[in-house]
């Protein structure tokens, strides 16, 4: 189950997607908005995606991550448009005979999604707003050099 | 031939623009495409960094012919929902 | 929170009480129940715990758990009694500012509760049952051997 | 003195019993209880290794004094939820 869809997620319908009687472990990851970054305020998020990219994105990487990984199912909706602090912006389910793999294909999934998976965030602050990794962002810049 | 130029997020909104059609000759490869459009669109050049093509829904080398026809996405960098 | 019941758990609960504006992470692990184990059909689990030093050794290592990995709230439910294949064992939430830490605090969790909660796991097969590292347990005693 | 011992798990069945009060003469430390049990308790000889013991609701070294009134579990090896 892959979803981009605007609005609160529905983590349980994901869960349920990679729950199975092989499976012993399931693991749901919620990626929330936080209240601050860098110890800067956050007054909300944004999301925007090249959406038939990114769908295609999240399937391919489901199989390459269950491959590598030994794990059963993967699920993964991220959400599009606003999002509000403490709200969720992201959830992905692995479902996996044991723990271990399932601890380490939720590592893996996202971190690729977020390198390669065409969905963009934008933090809205008090006093302006930014893309998180834009070559004009100051702070991805500097991230850049000092990497 | 023509090919559809998709643009996304910072670069977007730098440009104020979602996508356009554009002219190039037979032969354009996907790596030529922004020397192509440097001219005409001066605000890409702060965004060259980091960004990247796709063609379709699958990212692209820049030694990808285009066919008439394609699409062809600038992606800057992405932070993955 | 941290919970010993019998019947069904409410994983949104636990997820809820760890969540915060704070936490970009929140990871949710299911323990269910597997339909079989090392290639033996298994009917259903049953788990009985010393309830009083099995909620304080929930809540200690939630302490501990913490402090190691920064993360700012773990919750943890263990179901006791009978957990039909299929349904849910054991949900720990862990909400953490960063996934990184949330995912090392779930993996550190798990694994001192599997050794030092007093919960035990009986698991019932078509031919009989047995409790889970049991000193007289046969596939325990080949473990020990070959440790 | 008394203490209380509990019995859990595959301890409690092979000995069909959940607990029992028991005479220990003053001066016995936690690790002496199973020498002290062996001889009314034949079954529990079979559950010896990886057995712990806890005091209330902690675990206990061998030389832990046990005072009157204290309730000591026998913790057979756990498999935590």
């Amino acid at each position: 189950m892959f979803l981009l869809r605007h609005g609160p997620l529905d983590a349980e319908a994901l869960r349920r997607a990679v729950a199975s009687p092989e499976h012993g472990a399931v693991l749901v990851f919620h990626g929330d908005a936080r209240a601050s970054t860098a110890g800067r305020r956050v007054t909300g998020l944004w999301y925007e995606a090249f959406e038939p990219m990114a769908l295609a994105g999240l399937e391919e990487l489901a199989v390459a991550v269950r491959a590598r990984h030994g794990v059963g199912a993967i699920a993964c909706a991220p959400r599009l448009g606003a999002v509000p602090v403490g709200e969720t912006a992201m959830v992905l389910a692995v479902g996996a005979p044991h723990r271990e793999a399932a601890l380490a294909a939720t590592a893996d999934y996202i971190q690729r999604l977020k390198q390669d998976v065409p969905i963009w965030k934008r933090e809205h602050f008090e006093d302006g707003t930014r893309w998180v990794g834009s070559a004009t962002d100051p702070q991805a810049r500097a991230a850049a050099r000092t990497a | 031939m023509r090919v559809q130029v998709r643009y996304f997020a910072a670069l977007r909104e730098a440009l104020a623009l979602g996508e356009e059609s554009l002219e190039v000759p037979p032969g354009t490869r996907a790596g030529d495409l922004l020397d192509l459009l440097g001219a005409r669109r001066p605000a890409l050049a702060a965004h060259r960094a980091g960004l990247r093509r796709a063609v379709g829904t699958r990212f692209a080398e820049p030694g990808l012919l285009l066919q008439d026809g394609d699409e062809v996405a600038l992606i800057p960098p992405v932070s993955g929902g």
